[in-house]
């Protein structure tokens, strides 16, 4: 039997004018980050309703990153602080449902970060192979 | 952690005061009615503690010359409160075996017809343990 | 069911070097909807976008996904291709394997597979597309500017001057604020008033600008281009069209005692006045709380001697609603009260005063026509002390001072003590400071030519008491550099008050939707790139309601915002941004969640008539978005806690379809 | 109405007079104050510091014991006010403060800072209105020019004792005018007197004192009245050349009392 290296699947959501250029520059500079995570552009970190992220868990996701911009930077002003707001909820939530933490994360990125998005992915996607995979959230009627 | 941090940590935790608040401006020394009585004054207790160069205050006379009127308190815009870095750093030293600054023997010195009892509570409360 | 097109770059060898295009391409063939699959190496040049039409029109596609540069790069391209090949812009989808694919990773398999299932997310979002189109709202060709002080007078001007009309609210009975009340300005000294007037009468005489003085902004409604105002005129008692300025009703009232705000309080005015000799608009002004005739029904002496026959006792307030294209706020700004701050004994001796009644005080055509008097006994002070910071940069207390630096205070001072020490010279003038913050241009070189031309004694410290004694403010002060503490006998104290925003900002801001900070002033769209836009649509920042200026920044200020204006009113039709939010009236419940959350005000609630299945009819609260408002940040549709908000482009189901394909 | 009443050490030796005609003023306008019983001396000095409890306590049980009546705990002395205002702040505002003290007292009920502490000037002020007051006053001060002296104790730190504007004070010139006097108004009134350093340097004392008075002088005053048993001992030892005397006694004069009392 062939044993298959386990590769977590990762999503990752952009806000369009601070993290998903952030994800353009790391590109732009070659700084290499795992193939695992694969990123859906959004205007606005606040366009991510809790529900994505569940739906992502759901089909079999291994790990949720939602990137925006910093606290303050946001182009649409407060966008962020409802970010923050709403994923500290479905943190809670996740929590209570014995979806380990590290599985979620919330990061700010700015359009300058590029290394810091690749180092960010590189340090989320470790801490989610570490965990293993997600069985708990995954709906096995989602699986083909 | 060494001594002189320990020290620091130590007035700060006592007095719950935040010396890098301060931005020195010299207010408290402006307002002091001490002043001139005084080694060191308010806004270099707030500097020296925030620096752990907490010998020399502990050293002077200093520590004894505060009135506690709160002037410096009241006053800073920063919200330091000086005054209670003073008193932090006078506990300090009193609070060390035999180094109470008065005795009850000093007490028939210091009275005369008129003197109140408030007088000696709190020169008592302020020079003693 | 979309017939999509799936077009795939090598990007030269940016992409195919670590993506096998070929495999991408044969491998999103069999994607539901897609009927045409090709590769191309550069599928931005014109062959490939020629390449992108043909293939629109020869397998009659309806979407497009271009597996390609970032969004970011080429997607108004590829949309203009689109347009091109007859399809609707937003028809088009970009996976972006160069950036986010071939250059990040580094082995061919890993690349492939990646960029395959971005792919796939793109094609599962294209299938949901539909069609979009920018909404398109005109723009009415006038402005209106709130405030007339110089940020408002500057703004006006440019706007004007480039063929616009324009409307200034002020809510004293002249314009020109603070500035014409300033003697000299730093760091060139010269004169406010000769400087400010000429500007106060070009702007009188503009015929593209009308003032509406003694007024103020009643009830803004509508939208960028299309702003409804109402504009309170203030009863002045005095008919604006007939009077001529000729002041014999001012010399002839009888009710003289009323303290002199143009002057600071520090002398008196007539019931009815005139600011100032050049006032614009040059018109007398009843004080109603003052004047006998409009209290008791007695006096009438002004009407008795007005030879144009302006005054009218029976004048009542009026509203005027005019139509605007753009606003600009230039509320500016106060000096804060010295009430809390007593320890320098403001209340307790009229010889401490503040910077800006100083400046009455030095101006000729203040209450002691120029010369340096005393308030108190009108003698001439000869020991001089300034307090800097006074109010400003306080941390603990909110409610007396402020947390911000005031940021003018360091120059006006040593513009003060300058002047002071080059009329009097031999008045002993000490500064008090802090730091002395000279960043701008000649500044710092003014300030120590105030020091070494000139003899101010600057000492780094405070002040922390001043105790009026007899004919003298016994100052007591700390000098940290010579660690002591000093004692002046002062003739006069100066306090450099802190600034902060008019009190008229925050409920301007609410009728305008526009955002302030906790310190009341205005926020800008973005600090840096955008910092004389407020971040409501065509609502614009002016002056010192935007943060601390002094007059150089504000005057630059001004014109930026009447460019930022001149550039939205020059257009006919205001596009607007097609990825908007949208609600579903069937699925809103009204409960104003939306409205909350939109930082823009774009949604408002409607009542609205709806047919019932049993053919009744209800009325019912739904939640509309303006389309001219709305900036699609999506904020709304996670709010929405029935489903029925949701964002055009960027739909729920499109970014769950983008998911699926990425789990898959 | 009555309220708790906490004289503390002063008011029972030296300042009997103190204590005397504030009792008496009080009952002349509708307030009994009701000593506290077994009441421990206030200590003279808030220590600020975090770590002190024991010299606390006695404010404390004072109180306790003006809760368990449900009344208001009124003082008169500056320095007694002033400790026991700071403490219950501390058992309001500092839970873990409290929360030490509590476990020491380990009364039944925890005491968080209930009662209200009432200075016999903000009694005045507050509870019986200057107004009323000044309805009560049969032998009104006239021509007397005041210089009212507030110290430290009274108004600092305003965070906590909130009594009056900290700066520009105006419940004392409140009450001169009551009293029908006039008030004048001195920059030094809010500075200190030298308080307990007179016993340290008793030099400090005296500067500070002088130039209190040298300025109350200055602007106008013929007297100076205080709360403060110590400001008041240290503006008279230091040569005041005007009378320095308590505000209860002018008040009494106002209202009566004493005139009874001497005749």
């Amino acid at each position: 039997m062939q044993v298959k290296e386990y590769k977590p699947l990762i999503v990752a959501f952009c806000c369009n004018w601070c993290s998903y250029a952030g994800a353009d520059l790391a590109g732009n500079n070659r700084l290499n980050y795992p193939a695992d995570v694969k990123i859906i552009r959004v205007p606005c970190s606040c366009r991510v309703n809790p529900m994505f992220i569940l739906r992502a868990f759901q089909r079999g996701a291994d790990g949720v990153i939602l990137c925006g911009c910093h606290p303050g930077d946001c182009h649409y002003t407060s966008g962020n602080y409802y970010t923050r707001r709403r994923m500290a909820m479905l943190f809670s939530m996740l929590d209570y449902l014995g979806i380990e933490r590290e599985r979620t994360r919330v990061e700010w990125v700015s359009a300058a970060e590029g290394a810091k998005f690749a180092a960010t992915m590189n340090e989320f996607v470790e801490a989610v192979s570490a965990l293993g995979e997600n069985k708990r959230l995954e709906d096995l009627r989602c699986k083909r | 952690m060494n001594k002189k941090d320990l020290l620091r940590e130590e007035i700060i935790r006592r007095s719950g005061v935040n010396p890098k608040k301060c931005m020195k401006c010299g207010k408290c020394s402006g307002t002091c009615p001490a002043y001139e009585e005084m080694e060191f004054h308010p806004h270099q207790f707030a500097s020296m503690i925030d620096s752990g160069d907490i010998e020399p205050l502990i050293a002077s006379e200093s520590v004894y010359k505060c009135l506690s009127c709160f002037a410096c308190v009241e006053r800073c815009p920063r919200g330091v409160e000086p005054a209670k870095l003073i008193e932090a750093v006078r506990l300090s030293v009193i609070r060390e075996k035999g180094a109470n600054r008065m005795t009850a023997n000093d007490v028939p010195a210091m009275v005369d017809e008129e003197t109140p009892q408030q007088l000696l509570v709190s020169a008592f409360r302020k020079y003693t343990k | 069911m979309q017939r999509i097109g799936v077009f795939v770059c090598w990007c030269g060898s940016n992409i195919a070097g670590t993506v096998d295009v070929k495999a991408v391409a044969e491998a999103l063939k069999s994607e539901p909807g897609v009927v045409y699959s090709t590769d191309y190496q550069y599928m931005c040049s014109q062959a490939g976008q020629d390449l992108i039409v043909q293939a629109v029109k020869d397998n009659n596609l309806t979407g497009l996904v271009i597996c390609s540069c970032s969004p970011r790069m080429h997607e108004a391209t590829f949309r203009k291709t689109a347009a091109t090949a007859g399809l609707n812009p937003y028809m088009v989808e970009i996976a972006n394997i160069r950036e986010q694919c071939s250059w990040v990773h580094k082995e061919m398999p890993i690349g492939t597979e990646k960029a395959i299932i971005l792919g796939k997310a793109a094609v599962a979002k294209v299938n949901l597309n539909t069609p979009l189109t920018p909404g398109e709202s005109p723009v009415t060709k006038r402005a209106l500017v709130i405030g007339g002080g110089i940020a408002g007078i500057q703004t006006a001007l440019d706007i004007a001057d480039a063929g616009f009309p324009v409307d200034i609210v002020e809510t004293k009975p002249t314009i020109g604020g603070k500035m014409a009340q300033l003697d000299k300005t730093f760091p060139t000294l010269d004169c406010a008033a000769c400087i400010l007037t000429p500007k106060m009468v070009d702007v009188a005489q503009h015929e593209k600008i009308r003032i509406f003085s003694y007024s103020e902004v009643a009830e803004v409604k509508g939208f960028v281009g299309n702003f409804d105002v109402t504009i309170k005129k203030k009863a002045r008692f005095v008919d604006e069209t007939k009077c001529t300025g000729c002041g014999d009703c001012v010399d002839k009232c009888p009710m003289k005692k009323n303290p002199n705000e143009f002057n600071m309080g520090m002398d008196n005015r007539p019931a009815i006045y005139i600011p100032f000799a050049q006032a614009v608009p040059k018109v007398a002004t009843i004080d109603a709380g003052a004047c006998t005739m409009l209290k008791k029904g007695k006096c009438g002496l002004c009407s008795k001697v007005c030879g144009a026959g302006a005054i009218d006792y029976t004048q009542k307030d009026e509203f005027i609603s005019e139509k605007y294209g753009a606003i600009v706020v230039a509320t500016g700004f106060n000096v804060i009260s010295m009430d809390k701050f007593d320890e320098y004994a403001y209340n307790q001796s009229k010889d401490v005063i503040t910077s800006l009644e100083f400046e009455r005080l030095t101006n000729a055509a203040g209450p002691t026509a120029g010369k340096l008097l005393r308030p108190s006994d009108g003698k001439h002070p000869h020991k001089i002390v300034f307090v800097q910071c006074v109010g400003s940069r306080c941390e603990n207390c909110a409610e007396k001072g402020k947390e911000y630096c005031s940021k003018i205070c360091c120059m006006y001072t040593a513009k003060h003590a300058m002047l002071t020490r080059d009329k009097y010279p031999d008045t002993d003038v000490t500064v008090f400071y802090i730091d002395v913050r000279t960043p701008g241009k000649n500044f710092d070189e003014f300030y120590r030519r105030a020091v070494e031309e000139f003899g101010v004694k600057y000492v780094k410290g405070m002040v922390g008491k001043i105790v009026p004694e007899g004919e003298v403010l016994k100052v007591q002060a700390s000098d940290l550099i010579n660690n002591k503490q000093m004692h002046i006998d002062a003739d006069l104290v100066v306090l450099a008050a802190a600034i902060e925003p008019d009190k008229s900002a925050r409920p301007l801001a609410t009728m305008l939707t526009a955002s302030m900070d906790t310190n009341d002033f205005f926020t800008e769209a973005h600090p840096k790139l955008r910092p004389v836009e407020s971040p409501t649509a065509g609502v614009f920042l002016s002056g010192a309601c935007q943060g601390p200026k002094d007059i150089p920044e504000t005057v630059s200020q001004a014109g930026a915002a009447a460019s930022k204006v001149i550039g939205l009113l020059c257009k006919d039709k205001l596009l607007g941004n097609p990825c908007i939010a949208g609600s579903n009236e069937l699925m809103c419940n009204g409960c104003s969640s939306c409205e909350r959350v939109c930082p823009y005000g774009a949604i408002t609630y409607l009542d609205k008539e709806f047919r019932m299945p049993d053919r009744t009819t209800k009325i019912r609260r739904v939640a509309s978005v303006n389309p001219a408002v709305c900036q699609g940040c999506g904020a709304c549709t996670v709010a929405c806690p029935s489903g029925a908000m949701d964002l055009r482009g960027f739909a729920n189901d499109q970014i769950m379809a983008e998911v699926d394909a990425i789990c898959k | 109405m009555k309220m708790s009443y906490f004289p503390g050490c002063t008011l029972k030796n030296k300042a009997k007079d103190l204590d005397e005609y504030a009792r008496k003023s009080a009952e002349v306008l509708g307030i009994t104050l009701e000593e506290i019983e077994n009441w421990q001396c206030c200590g003279g000095v808030f220590t600020t510091s975090k770590d002190e409890i024991a010299t606390k306590l006695s404010s404390v049980r004072a109180l306790m014991d003006a809760k368990s009546k449900e009344q208001p705990l009124v003082s008169v002395c500056s320095a007694c006010h002033n400790v026991i205002k700071q403490t219950n702040h501390a058992m309001r505002n500092d839970s873990e403060f409290a929360d030490k003290v509590n476990r020491y007292m380990s009364e039944n009920e925890p005491y968080n800072g209930e009662t209200e502490v009432l200075h016999y000037l903000e009694m005045l002020r507050d509870k019986v209105g200057f107004d009323s007051l000044k309805e009560k006053v049969v032998n009104p001060l006239k021509g007397k020019k005041i210089g009212a002296y507030y110290g430290c104790l009274l108004l600092r730190p305003n965070s906590v004792m909130a009594m009056d504007d900290p700066e520009n004070p105006t419940i004392m010139e409140e009450l001169i005018k009551a009293i029908g006097a006039t008030p004048v108004v001195y920059g030094m009134r809010n500075e200190c007197c030298g308080g307990y350093v007179s016993v340290e340097s008793p030099e400090l004392a005296k500067k500070k004192s002088d130039a209190v008075v040298a300025n109350a002088k200055a602007q106008g005053a013929d007297m100076i009245i205080t709360a403060c048993p110590l400001c008041r001992y240290n503006l008279i030892k230091n040569g005041a050349d005007i009378p320095v005397v308590y505000f209860t006694e002018l008040l009494a004069q106002a209202l009566g009392v004493k005139e009874a009392e001497n005749e």
